[in-house]
């Protein structure tokens, strides 16, 4: 070039996120001080809070960021959770482990199910994912060993003496199910901050450009040499590695298990989709907020029965077509407020100048 | 286990399918949009029957001649005034809207009829069958059977013998052009979602004197008849019909080796004809 | 008076301006061709006249009446039919079922039935059953040139109709005219083909990056004047 | 050794042929233009060069490999830069990050090592004041060039344009020449399909004709401009 550009520098932080940093910060250190402050019934009610905001996360991933609406994200928490079932069972392994194989063998099993599944578009993509977790439930239904159409439990030791649950009888003078409790709360922290640490690490990644560039034009984001299919199997394979896990932890907590409860499309797909679009898809705070708007509706209309998810129905269409970027699209587009920012920002050079033109204008 | 007979009942309840699919295809034909409510809207007719048939004392087949215009209302509304807005390049709007709507119907069925399982009285027609040598066939399945040929009949008449028909076609094609001929794509879009419901009673005309259903059978069957189509193969009611017809088929076999592998078995076809045709038996190719 | 006319016309697409205040006006049973060079705004007009485009309420005037703002069925409703650029035939329609579709909007008697426009085009008659795709280049466009007579309009506007022909058949398709013409209607021609427009023109427009440069009668226009609006360079210089 | 071969490619869509028996070779570095009239499948050459289009019949070879089955990202990763006639930006993106996307993925190297060339390219095209505003706000014009841009960020070895230079005022036209120049003259091959005739011919070594999907002409600038049928089948002139 005929003269040096004077070099740029690309910034992504901006003002409201190093504040919102720390403030994240502060309230981890609370989150994991909880079991020691709070109630066991509001442990168990962060508990819950916790894993749909990890299913929601996944799911806006997948429809948010890959345009790849699942309808069938069921199947994996339905999978790893009677992966679980089986490691502690059948093989008697900690259930802790059994989380992490629960995880991977999830992963094993989105192979088949992306080579299936990919073939379809749009809107037969989602309910191609629908049948597909009606297989492996109705598969899984005739697995007598593990309680077949009606389900099993999981032994009382298995749980009672999972790993450093005895140490934190011993360290902390917990009650065996405390303790239980307070692991799979801690294990549901850790998640939520793997999960949310990974989205927007892979958000703030080539890849994640490259996956931004996709959902908006896959012709133009192939023409410049982003490789869509591979984007979104690996997007497609990390997800349902999560979603395992999340559904092997839901189930230890829970200790009791169905194929209908397991891979029910209402908790693990109805209510993950109503949080994200609510909270506002294609955002990391949409989950944030929506998973939070969620638990307040269900203790306000808990016990208004079918009512509640009639009203979470209709709110979900308002939001869909009136606010298609969900309550936190509408407050961030006001304030300009992003906790996650992910724009590449450049300053300095000419633009510090703003002269108009380039060197030959 | 009657081989011959298994697989009459399974091309019987092929037509029954078809039904379930027939305005699916019609509509995904005509404007790219598939409706997740469609299976809770067979079962919002087959409760509209089964009020009429309780309440007015009604032959349930005049009963879904009354529901099938008080259908036709509720899709057409539904297109023009909901669904229409969420059309366009994002696929998710019209996903999204759906699967709420599902969930809505769903959950307002429960709040009207609670979840006990329902079913429409036929009367004597329901035990009725007549016997075709080696094997016997009820006369409703054979009834639902030959609806479903005369719906396909009847919509192929329509789409490419009258001049609505075009309109479908030519919107289909390109809605600004479909403009320029005076063609108003928004009613066009209403017109075929209204003509979806007016099929949706006839199936849920079936369903409600076949079955056993509840306000949260709706999601199953709209997995049939989304596997119908696909089977089929995508733009193509007769297609429709053989996609159906093979689905019912392998549930009869896989309930006639096991019962609790009637619908797996079903699923496992849909698969299986995913793998070897990915755009399905008869892709627009028999029309 | 004028049956239709622009007045002050502008249209943008987002904030990129195509139309700078255009003025054209054509009277009853008047034919009148806008030339220019590609990207001069003559198709985002006939999109704007059209209803394609109807961001400009005011504008434009239909028997004095303002149109600018209504949908493309209004205003074949009304009895402006056009036939668009690229000729967009149906590819689900046969050719006949093409020409049937033309009047969906507007059914009103007049010279233009089935048998008229296959006696204007007997070619497409033969071919009545085929799909509209599998016809060539000035076939299809006979076809969209029929389904535009089909509504029997008052005015009918051609968009560059010789796009992508061979000259021969350009030939063919402009033979056909004085047939349109004699019925009464209004024409405008849109074109890149300057020799075919001029000759059937009784009025032309010229125009250059969304502003119309020259107008005149047909006959009196040099072709001199015609570069000068067309390329904004004199003749010489493009060789 | 010549950087792209076409031999013999063909395509019809329907009973419509648009590509017809095309074969040329471009050269090392070498800059070709492509002219012909509206329609005459100048757009459909350039999706079937760059893979959007499957030919029906032929070979297309890009660096000595047969790329004639290979996908568009393939043969973008192999070396093809390419602009869009309509302008494909991605909206939701800045006009930085589209080029990040370009330059990362494009040329294979990490987000870090392309973002000054990148910044450099905004400021060779003039988009550098819009660097931090979403694409999508763009207008027609910018939109051509953050295409331009996005092209030149993959550091192709053969560049694509697509009637890039339409619409442009003098000094628009002349910078955007400085900068084809400028990239040209780094032994970047360049196919160039434009209106625009003095803004091309200022560029290309040489000139090919389309028209009706057949190549009918093929040599220098001023031969061909000279050439009586070329001519009249483009401006449909007759002398």
């Amino acid at each position: 070039m005929t003269m040096a550009i004077p070099s740029f520098i690309v910034e992504t932080r901006t003002r409201a996120s190093t504040l919102s940093a720390a403030a994240v910060i502060a309230l981890l250190l609370l989150a994991f001080a909880a079991p020691f402050i709070v109630s066991r019934g509001v442990i168990q009610d962060l508990f819950f809070i916790l894993t749909m905001l990890v299913l929601a996360q996944n799911w806006n991933l997948l429809a948010g960021y890959a345009g790849l609406i699942s309808v069938g994200q069921q199947v994996f928490v339905g999978f790893g959770a009677y992966t679980m079932f089986g490691c502690v069972i059948l093989f008697g392994i900690d259930p802790v482990v059994a989380i992490l194989i629960a995880g991977l063998l999830s992963v094993a099993l989105a192979i088949p199910t992306a080579f299936f599944t990919f073939r379809l578009y749009g809107p037969y993509f989602a309910i191609g994912t629908w049948v597909v977790a009606e297989v492996v439930r109705l598969l899984l239904a005739q697995w007598k060993a593990l309680g077949g159409g009606t389900g099993t439990s999981l032994p009382r030791d298995a749980t009672r003496d999972m790993m450093g649950v005895g140490a934190m009888r011993d360290l902390f003078g917990m009650k065996a199910s405390e303790a239980g409790d307070a692991l799979t709360y801690w294990l549901a922290l850790i998640l939520v901050v793997a999960t949310i640490g990974f989205i927007y690490g892979l958000l703030r990644s080539k890849q994640g450009l490259g996956l931004a560039a996709v959902r908006d034009n896959e012709q133009a984001a192939g023409a410049v040499g982003v490789d869509a299919r591979l984007m979104k199997t690996l997007v497609y394979l990390a997800t349902a590695f999560i979603t395992g896990i999340a559904g092997a932890l839901i189930y230890v907590q829970k200790a009791r298990i169905s194929p209908d409860a397991a891979f029910s499309v209402t908790d693990w797909t109805a209510y993950v989709i109503f949080i994200v679009v609510i909270g506002g898809i294609g955002t990391i705070e949409g989950p944030i907020l929506g998973v939070i708007i969620f638990f307040l509706l269900q203790n306000l209309l808990a016990d208004y029965g079918s009512w509640y998810l009639l009203m979470l129905g209709l709110l979900g269409i308002a939001i869909m077509l009136f606010a298609p970027r969900g309550l936190w699209g509408l407050f961030s587009d006001r304030t300009g407020i992003q906790l996650f920012p992910v724009r590449r920002v450049l300053k300095g050079g000419p633009l510090s100048l703003t002269h108009k033109g380039g060197p030959h204008g | 286990m009657n081989w011959l007979d298994t697989i009459l009942q399974g091309v019987l309840l092929g037509g029954l399918y078809a039904l379930f699919a027939a305005g699916l295809s019609l509509v995904f034909g005509i404007m790219r949009l598939v409706n997740l409510a469609h299976g809770d809207l067979i079962v919002l007719a087959a409760f509209l029957i089964l009020v009429l048939v309780t309440t007015l004392g009604l032959d349930p087949f005049v009963a879904a001649v009354i529901a099938m215009p008080l259908m036709f209302a509720i899709g057409w509304g539904l297109q023009y005034f909901l669904l229409n807005r969420t059309l366009g390049k994002d696929i998710l709007p019209p996903l999204l809207v759906t699967f709420g709507l599902s969930i809505v119907i769903q959950n307002g069925l429960l709040e009207g009829f609670s979840a006990d399982s329902r079913r429409v009285f036929a009367g004597s027609l329901e035990s009725a069958s007549v016997n075709l040598g080696p094997a016997t066939a009820g006369i409703m399945p054979l009834m639902t059977f030959f609806s479903a040929v005369a719906v396909i009949v009847c919509l192929n008449q329509l789409i490419y013998r009258t001049s609505v028909g075009r309109a479908f076609r030519a919107t289909s094609d390109d809605p600004v052009t479909a403009g320029l001929m005076g063609i108003r794509p928004h009613r066009i879009f209403a017109l075929a979602t209204g003509l979806a419901m007016v099929v949706v009673t006839i199936a849920a005309l079936y369903l409600g004197t076949r079955a056993n259903f509840d306000p949260t059978s709706g999601p199953s069957r709209l997995i049939y008849a989304f596997e119908a189509v696909i089977i089929g193969g995508l733009g193509s009611l007769w297609g429709t019909l053989a996609g159906g017809i093979i689905l019912g088929v392998a549930q009869t076999v896989g309930a006639a080796i096991n019962p609790e592998w009637q619908i797996l078995a079903g699923h496992l076809a849909f698969l299986a004809v995913l793998l070897f045709k990915p755009r399905g038996l008869f892709p627009r190719a028999v029309d | 008076m004028a049956l239709l006319e622009t007045r002050g016309l502008t249209a943008s697409y987002g904030d990129f301006q195509a139309l700078f205040g255009v003025d054209i006006a054509v009277g009853a049973g008047e034919t009148i061709a806008i030339i220019g060079a590609n990207g001069a705004g003559k198709t985002t007009l006939m999109r704007s006249i059209s209803g394609v485009l109807t961001n400009a309420p005011a504008s434009i005037l239909y028997r004095d009446e303002p149109i600018g703002a209504l949908p493309a069925p209004d205003i074949l409703a009304r009895g402006i039919s056009m036939v668009p650029e690229g000729r967009k035939l149906f590819p689900s329609l046969s050719v006949e079922e093409n020409l049937l579709i033309g009047n969906y909007g507007r059914k009103v008697d007049g010279p233009w039935t089935l048998e008229s426009v296959f006696s204007l085009f007997p070619i497409l008659k033969e071919r009545r059953n085929n799909a509209a795709t599998a016809l060539s280049g000035g076939q299809q466009q006979m076809v969209a040139i029929g389904r535009g007579l089909m509504s029997n309009p008052a005015v009918l506007l051609f968009d560059e109709i010789s796009l992508g022909l061979a000259p021969v058949v350009v030939r063919d398709i402009y033979a056909a005219f004085p047939r349109i013409r004699e019925t009464g209607a209004s024409i405008v021609i849109v074109e890149q083909d300057i020799a075919q427009a001029l000759k059937v023109a009784d009025r032309v427009y010229c125009m250059m990056e969304g502003r119309v440069t020259l107008s005149g009668r047909a006959a009196d226009v040099s072709r001199d004047d015609i570069h000068k609006a067309y390329f904004g360079t004199d003749h010489h210089e493009l060789a | 050794m010549a950087i792209l071969e076409l031999d013999g490619v063909s395509k019809k869509f329907g009973a419509l042929t648009v590509a017809e028996q095309i074969s040329f070779a471009v050269g090392e570095g070498e800059a070709l233009g492509i002219i012909g009239p509206n329609g005459a499948g100048k757009s459909t050459l350039f999706n079937l060069i760059t893979g959007n289009i499957a030919a029906d019949s032929g070979s297309i070879r890009f660096l000595g490999s047969d790329v004639t089955r290979t996908p568009p990202m393939a043969r973008c990763l192999s070396g093809m830069g390419r602009t869009f006639q309509i302008p494909q930006p991605f909206e939701k993106l800045t006009v930085f990050e589209n080029l990040l996307v370009a330059g990362a993925f494009g040329s294979r190297r990490r987000e870090a090592e392309v973002s000054d060339r990148c910044a450099e390219i905004l400021v060779d095209t003039g988009l550098i004041d819009k660097a931090n505003v979403l694409a999508g706000s763009l207008s027609l014009l910018q939109r051509k060039r953050l295409e331009l841009a996005r092209a030149l960020a993959t550091e192709p070895k053969l560049l694509l344009l697509d009637e890039i230079a339409g619409g442009l005022t003098e000094g628009e036209c002349r910078s955007l020449v400085a900068t084809i120049r400028a990239i040209h003259a780094r032994g970047v091959a360049v196919i160039w399909i434009e209106h625009v005739l003095h803004a091309l011919n200022s560029v290309v070594e040489r000139l090919l004709v389309l028209h009706f999907g057949t190549v009918i002409g093929i040599g220098k600038p001023e031969d061909i401009m000279a050439s009586r049928d070329v001519r009249e089948i483009y401006l449909g002139i007759e002398i």
